[in-house]
């Protein structure tokens, strides 16, 4: 693993390193060298499953961050590769060439969260959503409770409650403190 | 009278003359030229209307004044006058052919070719056989001047080698005559004769020479490589010369000269004559140069010619006739086929599709092809009839077997170049102009082959109760082939309603010709309504509908086996070029002629059998055949069952059927196929089942149709074309018939009659309906269809009535075949068979569901949202047939009384017994009548039932349905329809593994890499063509010897 | 039509309901309009019970025989099988499963709806044979439940289509159940489980609601 | 006519007893199914508010003329399969009209209604009452072969297609039975019948769950209704068909009624101990150990 890393390092500008478990490693790279480093990844170190590949929404930070996923089923160990791309005009280069499945999670997070995957198959095709004309739902912007209101007809008087505090309310009512 | 001695003077002159003419006035040339040929031919033809005409004798002619052996003497016989005519006359044709082709060389071409007529008629004269010799050389030189006339390396190297190879053979026959002078002292002929020096010692080699070296002469296997470069090198006109004249004197003079041999000399003759003829034909079959495959036909067929000759001992007094009438057809055919090869110049067979163009020049072609195979109406049908009735008569099958197998051969190739003639797609195709005169000499001989075809049937006492005016009706359907097709159409169906009148009451009495007249007749006349739907000329199908038609009713008008065998070609012949006609329908309507031709030889070699036990040609001579009774029986059967496509012989009918329009494959599929059953019901008729080889046949032609039904049926179900569903269909129904037929017994019988009778109505019905619909759509693929029953009310009822009949489900009529079957396997013990039988029957389901469901229900798709019903035209015959249905569903007992009286004259056990509308067996009861009351009262009462339950019923369109939550997306991917019955398919796909089609590739392949491995002997080399001559002269040798 | 205007301005497009032009074997061509010429649009009527006495006959066999369309909406259909298994044995109520909504005359909502399933609820309940029932399992079906606030589930389900008995609970137990069908079989008998004719009835009022939410609207009003 | 007026009055009289005892065969056998299953089961009269639920639906669709003609055809199949089959052997009034046809008849009759179901399956245009109806065929061209082997084998073994011959020849306890004396041929025509009922292992046809109930998908309210009054007939039918051929046939109402009964229950019985087939499976099997004992029941004849 660490001679893994160590060769990626040299070849590629990695900008943080994250051990998680012994077979487990995160690294940071950029958004350029992305691809290429999954093809080496894949081609020269065994990596040749390809696990998942994520997001995770830095509204902060005005970054997503992709998490590619990748395993090696030989030495079993598993590697993501995170990079960040940013939230205006996201887009990204699509890695459907390498694993054809990746096609199908490009979708989704076009779908999910607005980032384009150009010349992916079928990037621009509903996927989850039939009909969604609104801001991508899963990007922190979007106000959920406040679609629902506005279009699911809420029940009135439907009330919310803590449900820790409603039982204590309700089995032990004489408890207070 | 003008003396003979002016064929060869008039020539010889206007030779002279030609050549003082000079290069200058090749017109007045030519003109002499030809007037001198004309000459010629009018003073043969005089002699020969004096000889035919009158008992004019023969006449001598003496040269010099002074009788032979001093001079040298010709003979004017009828023999010679009718050589000598026809000889002229192909030169005459000849030269008006290569009218321009002489003129282009000039004045000594014309001289040349005078002397190679004059020559050619000289040594049919001549008696004298030093003369012989002479103008053999004569021939040869002014031959091989013709062939290099076109200038050319082939056709050069041809002359060089046609050179070598006649001086080879002249130098034998020089010394032939050299050893025969010598032994006998003269150079007469009748000389030679009277002196018999066959039975001298050395005398047997002066024979062997000269017979060896006319035989040469007449281009024998092997020693003929030259001959096929010269047939390929020279010119077309040249080689229909030299094929049809050329040939004709040398056979004449080998007949000739057959007189000095003896007797003993004629099986060698024979056996050299037929060697060449299977060679040459085999050879024939991987040749795709079309000269060159004319080389090998004329080769074969003057090999059986010499066979001919060599066997004229077993002909009789039928050998002349034999003789002339196959040297006619072959004169005839190959001349005109060479006459046509040199209008379309086309070298490689396929590109003969460009004769298309010109339907003239097709039909010239076919009248070749059928004239050369010994088709009807021409004269080699006739000719080999009677050869093969006479060689069975003095017992020699084995020769009858060669030739049969030799013409098989001829038949190959030649039905595969006119298929591609008629068929092939071939885009590049060479242009060529059609010059008057080069049409004119093959449309007379065509003409001509016609006209000595009706004559050459009155020569054969058999063939006189012929009735020739059907023929003269479809002559005059094919003179006005120019008229659009709905008025040829009204013209042939008045002439068939009217030819029904006629012929309906000479079929009095005979319930099966009545029967089967119905189904042929009737059949025409809804066929031809059905013509009615379409547009255009149609150029040639009327023609060949009515032949077929005609054929089919001699058939049942026959009296003896040769009018039966008549009619029978001549059905083969319409039906071939019906299923010709189809769009990729060139190697089914190939494979179909060659089961066709197959089983014409099987026929004919049954029939002479029956013809030899029983001593004449009557029908009874089926029955009780005692020579080799079981071969007789089986190939009859065998040659029968190639229409009704059993099982091992059907690999032609679903890809020939499957590309027939709409009234095409009714014809061929629900009328065409009956022509087997009829020819079966004759055979079996004539067998009987008390022989003890009846039983074997029989238990065999079981099988054979049971598994034709199983097979046909399970085949059908995995079909995705409409068309080719109903043609395998068509497989297993004939196979119920067939199995019926060979139970012979009463119910049997009654139930393979009924079957035939049925089969044609509901059939029909498909037939006429699934094909307008596929016509209509433009595909016949079902998954392509679908949802028609609301654009097609009409046709959908047709088909639903049909399917039902056909499945056998009471209380249509279908049901009273199956409940006979029933009866009829268990009181005859067949149960294997029969179980087969009925199971086939169960998987008709299959495919009759799998037929109404892809086309009329299901998902009606985008493009057919406006088709309309079928025309009228169609929808008219269709609901005749219908309405017979129905009348015999009420009624069986219409139809089954009047077959079981008919049977009970052959087969007096075992009928079934009538009370009222009940028929009942030993077994079982069924009363048709009743079943369609109660039925239909029960189905009207049920139906009154729900229409009060369901009045409020909503009606939807056809994307309303539960689809998963979905919608369904295109009719396209909602019909359910390709390879429908998967699971069936993968339990019983077994069955259709293509077993017998591989088998008859298999056959075929062999066949042809034997051809194309001995043809290697033919290097093209002039000197291993002379070792080939002078090699075949010792082997001959030392094998007489 | 509303319906495509509607389509076109989201980009949705269902290239299998565009209109098009065939060519038909004739050579002509024909222009076809998949909504009008492959779906029925006619709308639902509102099919008034018969005679009092014959409709209480009517209804008692039709409580008694509760055909339940096997279609699993959310996660309460894992209770359905459990449903029919020996401990409950819905059956001797009378309760059957049939796989398609044509034969069947009860829709159990089991649970969260999320709106591409509605979709699908809608179609099948619309080809569901009147007079049919709706069966609502567990409080998503109620007000939403958890799923209150998410971005596709909806909150109400009788404002998509009429609700007969709702059975709360997140998830109800297969006993809880049992005792929604009797419910439902009480207002089946009392002639109270007019759900279809309700629906014919504010037939506009709940497509509206159901095209609020269903965006790609790629269906006919009402599927027959 | 008199004649035929009464035996008019008594076939439909037989038709409704027939009909009543189908539909409560099946509510019984469902109780079975459930006991077995350690449930306590629909009612037995659950059969009867399933039919009156059906014909009073209030709404119906249909897909066409033939569509709404499928389930008639069907259940002209089953009553005329009933029309033609002698119920009670020596009575001249529960013979219906089986003088109209033999054993012949009635097997072939069995097609009108599927033809008629197919058909009209066919054009509700779903693809899934193809995929029923090509399953159904294929199997249906397999059951029939053994079937109709044994009926050979009996035919030839009676000398006879007639039922009444049939039956007339087993009449006298039970060693007269078909089943006792030629047992190949019962052996063979009870496995057919396992096919022709339908029932698990055989039940791929109708797949509830893959195919929703195969051909008559699309068929619901009246027409389904329809449908299940033919379906309760015909089961009663068959089992008489088999009866008749088998066992003895039946010389009163009680003994058809047993019989029936009996019959019916093996198929059950083989279809709740069995899982399905799929449909090459079904094939290959019926042309096997059916086949094979149909055959030998020929040969050993």
């Amino acid at each position: 693993m660490e001679q893994i890393l160590q060769d990626i390092g040299k070849q590629f500008k990695i900008t943080d390193i994250v051990k998680k478990r012994d077979n487990l490693n995160f690294i940071t790279c950029e958004k350029e060298q992305t691809i290429s480093l999954i093809t080496y990844l894949r081609d020269i170190k065994g990596f040749s499953h390809f696990v998942l590949l994520s997001v995770v929404d830095w509204i902060e930070d005005g970054v997503f961050q992709l998490v590619y996923f990748l395993n090696n089923p030989d030495k079993k160990i598993d590697i993501g590769i995170r990079t960040m791309i940013s939230r205006e005009n996201a887009t990204m280069t699509s890695a459907h060439h390498l694993w054809e499945q990746i096609a199908t999670y490009q979708r989704e997070l076009k779908e999910m969260y607005g980032i384009d995957f150009p010349g992916s198959p079928r990037v621009d095709e509903s996927f989850i959503l039939e009909g969604w004309d609104d801001i991508p739902p899963m990007r922190r912007e979007f106000d959920t409770k406040k679609y629902s209101e506005e279009n699911f007809f809420p029940r009135e008087g439907r009330e919310t409650n803590d449900p820790e505090e409603y039982m204590k309310k309700k089995l032990y009512p004489d408890e207070e403190k | 009278m003008v003396a003979p001695i002016y064929i060869i003077t008039i020539p010889l002159g206007i030779a002279f003359l030609i050549g003082v003419l000079g290069k200058s006035n090749k017109n007045i040339g030519g003109m002499f030229m030809l007037i001198a040929l004309a000459c010629m031919s009018f003073v043969s033809a005089q002699w020969f209307i004096s000889f035919m005409t009158s008992t004019q004798s023969p006449v001598y002619i003496y040269t010099a004044g002074f009788k032979p052996p001093f001079s040298i003497n010709l003979l004017m016989g009828l023999n010679e006058a009718f050589f000598t005519l026809i000889i002229n006359i192909a030169t005459l044709l000849g030269a008006i052919y290569l009218y321009n082709n002489l003129k282009k060389q000039g004045t000594n071409a014309m001289s040349v070719f005078l002397g190679f007529a004059m020559a050619l008629n000289v040594m049919v004269m001549t008696r004298d056989i030093f003369n012989l010799y002479v103008f053999l050389e004569i021939a040869s030189v002014a031959t091989a001047g013709l062939i290099i006339l076109e200038q050319g390396l082939k056709s050069t190297s041809a002359g060089f080698k046609y050179m070598i190879a006649t001086g080879i053979i002249s130098s034998i026959l020089l010394i032939g005559i050299i050893f025969a002078y010598n032994y006998s002292g003269t150079l007469n002929i009748d000389g030679l004769i009277e002196a018999n020096i066959g039975i001298l010692k050395g005398g047997a080699i002066a024979i062997f020479l000269i017979l060896i070296a006319i035989v040469l002469e007449l281009k024998p296997f092997p020693a003929n490589g030259w001959a096929l470069d010269v047939y390929q090198g020279a010119d077309s006109g040249i080689g229909a010369m030299i094929s049809a004249a050329s040939a004709s004197a040398s056979l004449y003079v080998l007949y000739k000269l057959f007189a000095i041999a003896g007797e003993s000399w004629y099986p060698v003759i024979a056996v050299l004559g037929i060697i060449t003829f299977i060679a040459s034909n085999l050879f024939g079959l991987k040749q795709t140069n079309s000269k060159r495959l004319l080389g090998y036909s004329s080769i074969g067929q003057i090999g059986l010619l010499i066979t001919v000759l060599g066997l004229s001992p077993y002909l009789g007094d039928k050998f002349e006739f034999i003789a002339v009438t196959l040297l006619i057809s072959h004169y005839l055919a190959k001349a005109i086929l060479f006459w046509i090869s040199g209008i379309v110049k086309a070298e490689n067979i396929k590109n003969w599709s460009n004769l298309r163009k010109k339907p003239l020049l097709v039909a010239l072609f076919g009248t070749a092809v059928f004239l050369l195979l010994g088709f009807p109406p021409f004269p080699s049908f006739f000719g080999k009839w009677e050869l093969v009735m006479q060689l069975a008569n003095s017992g020699q099958f084995a020769w009858m077997t060669a030739i049969l197998v030799g013409s098989f051969f001829e038949g190959i190739y030649l039905f595969r170049w006119f298929g591609y003639t008629l068929k092939l797609d071939n885009k590049e195709l060479p242009e060529y102009k059609m010059k008057l005169n080069k049409i004119i000499p093959p449309a007379i001989f065509g003409v001509a082959a016609y006209i000595l075809g009706y004559y050459s049937g009155t020569f054969v006492d058999a063939a006189k109760g012929l009735d020739y005016i059907p023929l003269l009706f479809i002559a005059f359907i094919a003179l006005i082939n120019f008229l659009p097709a709905w008025v040829k159409n009204s013209i042939s169906l008045t002439g068939v309603i009217l030819y029904i009148a006629v012929i309906f009451p000479e079929f009095d009495g005979d319930l099966l010709r009545q029967i089967f007249a119905a189904i042929f007749l009737g059949g025409a006349v809804l066929a031809l309504f059905a013509g009615f739907y379409s547009k255009g000329k149609r150029s040639g199908f009327h023609v060949v509908t009515l032949a077929m038609f005609a054929g089919l009713a001699m058939l049942l008008k026959a009296d003896n086996l040769l009018e039966i065998f008549y009619a029978w070609e001549l059905m083969t012949i319409g039906s071939y070029f019906l299923l010709i006609r189809g769009k990729k329908s060139m190697p089914h309507g190939y494979s179909y002629m060659m089961f066709s031709l197959g089983g014409s030889y099987a026929l004919i070699f049954g029939f002479a059998l029956a013809f030899v036990s029983f001593g004449n040609l009557d029908l009874q001579s089926l029955s009780g055949i005692t020579i080799y009774p079981t071969l007789a029986y089986s190939l009859m059967l065998l040659g029968f069952m190639t229409k009704t496509a059993s099982f091992g012989l059907h690999i032609w009918l679903p890809g020939a059927h499957g590309e027939a329009v709409v009234d095409i494959h009714f014809m061929a599929s629900a009328i065409l196929l009956k022509a087997g059953v009829f020819g079966i019901i004759l055979v079996l008729l004539g067998m009987g089942t008390e022989a003890s080889y009846a039983k074997y046949i029989l238990y065999t032609l079981g099988w054979i149709g049971a598994i034709s039904a199983l097979i046909g049926n399970i085949a059908a179900s995995f079909q995705e074309s409409a068309k080719r569903l109903l043609a395998w269909s068509s497989i297993g129904q004939l196979g119920y018939i067939v199995f019926g037929l060979a139970l012979m017994s009463h119910l049997g019988w009654m139930a393979g009659i009924f079957y035939t009778a049925t089969h044609f109505l509901y059939k029909g019905v498909l037939f006429l309906t699934i094909g307008g619909i596929a016509l209509k759509l433009g595909t016949p693929y079902m998954y392509r269809m679908g949802g028609l029953i609301k654009k097609m009310p009409f046709s959908f009822i047709a088909v639903l009535i049909a399917i039902i009949t056909l499945s056998g489900i009471p209380p249509l009529v279908g049901f009273a075949g199956k409940w006979l079957f029933y009866n009829a396997i268990i009181s005859q013990g067949l149960y294997f068979q029969g179980i087969v039988v009925l199971f086939s029957g169960i998987v008709a389901f299959l495919y009759l569901f799998r037929l109404i469901y892809s086309v009329f229900l299901g998902q009606l798709k985008d493009e057919h949202r406006n088709v309309k019903e079928l025309p009228l035209c169609l929808l008219i015959p269709i609901y005749i047939l219908i309405i017979a249905i129905m009348i015999i569903s009420a009624r069986p007992d219409f139809i089954l009384k009047p077959i079981g009286n008919y049977l009970l004259a052959y087969f007096p056990s075992g009928a079934l017994n009538w009370n009222g509308t009940m028929a009942s067996t030993g077994l079982g009861y069924w009363d048709g009548y009743w079943v369609m009351i109660i039925v239909g009262v029960m189905f009207t009462l049920l139906f009154g039932w729900l229409l009060i339950l369901n009045s409020k019923s909503k009606k939807v369109k056809q994307f309303n349905m539960v689809y998963a939550g979905e919608k369904p997306f295109r009719p396209e991917t909602t019909h359910m329809s390709y390879n429908m019955f998967s699971g069936y398919n993968k339990a019983l796909g077994f069955f259709m593994m293509p077993g017998v089609t591989g088998f008859w590739n298999w056959m075929s392949d062999i066949l042809h890499d034997t051809a194309n491995y001995f043809r290697r002997i033919y290097s093209g080399n002039g000197q291993s063509y002379a070792i080939h001559i002078i090699a075949y002269i010792i082997i001959i040798y030392l094998i007489v010897f | 039509m509303a319906i495509e205007e509607q389509n076109k301005k989201n980009k949705f497009i269902d290239p299998d309901l565009e209109k098009r032009e065939i060519l038909s074997p004739d050579g002509e061509i024909i222009k076809i309009d998949p909504m009008k010429d492959y779906f029925c649009d006619a709308k639902p009527k509102v099919h008034e019970p018969a005679n009092k006495v014959i409709e209480k006959f009517l209804n008692w066999s039709r409580a008694n025989s509760l055909w339940v369309l096997a279609f699993g909406t959310g996660c309460g259909s894992i209770e359905i099988p459990s449903l029919m298994t020996s401990r409950f044995d819905a059956n001797r109520f009378g309760v059957q499963m049939r796989p398609t909504p044509r034969q069947s005359s009860v829709f159990i909502i089991s649970g969260y709806l999320a709106v591409k399933t509605l979709k699908r609820v809608i179609r099948s309940y619309e080809q569901m044979q009147e007079p049919r029932y709706v069966v609502a399992l567990g409080s998503c079906t109620v007000n939403g439940g958890m799923y209150y606030d998410s971005y596709n589930t909806i909150n109400r389900l009788d404002y998509y289509i009429p609700v007969d008995v709702y059975v709360a609970g997140c998830m109800p137990r297969p006993e809880a159940m049992l005792a929604g069908f009797n419910k439902l079989k009480e207002r089946i008998k009392a002639g109270r489980a007019e759900g279809a004719n309700e629906y014919a009835e504010k037939f506009d009022w709940y497509k509206a609601n159901q095209k609020k939410i269903i965006k790609d609207w790629n269906m006919p009003d009402y599927n027959w | 006519m008199d004649n035929i007026a009464i035996k008019l009055l008594f076939t439909l009289l037989g038709l409704f007893i027939v009909l009543n005892w189908g539909l409560i065969q099946a509510g019984i056998m469902n109780k079975i199914v459930a006991r077995v299953g350690k449930r306590i089961g629909m009612p037995v009269y659950q059969p009867y508010f399933n039919l009156i639920k059906l014909y009073s639906k209030r709404t119906s669709i249909t897909h066409g003329v033939m569509f709404y003609l499928g389930p008639l055809f069907r259940l002209s199949g089953g009553v005329g399969m009933f029309l033609f089959m002698p119920l009670i052997f020596g009575s001249e009034y529960w013979s219906n009209f089986s003088f109209a046809g033999d054993v012949v008849l009635i097997l072939y009759f069995q097609f009108f209604g599927m033809l008629g179901m197919a058909l009209g399956a066919g054009e509700g245009g779903h693809p899934y009452s193809a995929i029923g109806v090509s399953r159904g065929l294929s199997q249906w061209t397999t059951i029939e072969l053994p079937l109709t082997l044994a009926i050979i084998s009996i035919a030839i073994q009676y000398h006879s297609l007639s039922f009444t011959d049939i039956v007339a020849a087993q009449q006298g306890g039970i060693t007269h039975w078909t089943m006792w004396t030629n047992p190949l041929a019962t052996a063979a025509g009870m496995l057919a019948f396992l096919g022709t009922m339908g029932h698990s292992p055989f039940d791929l046809v109708k797949a509830p769950n893959e195919i929703p109930i195969g051909p008559p998908t699309e068929y619901h309210s009246t027409f389904l209704g329809v449908l299940r009054t033919n379906a309760a007939i015909l089961h009663v039918v068959e089992s008489v068909l088999f009866m008749n051929l088998f066992f003895g046939g039946a010389t009163s109402w009680f003994e058809l009624i047993l019989k029936t009964f009996l019959i019916y229950f093996w198929s059950v019985f083989v279809g709740v101990v069995f899982p399905r087939f799929r449909i090459e499976q079904s094939v290959s099997w019926f042309l096997k150990v059916p086949l094979i004992l149909g055959i030998l029941a020929i040969i050993f004849i």
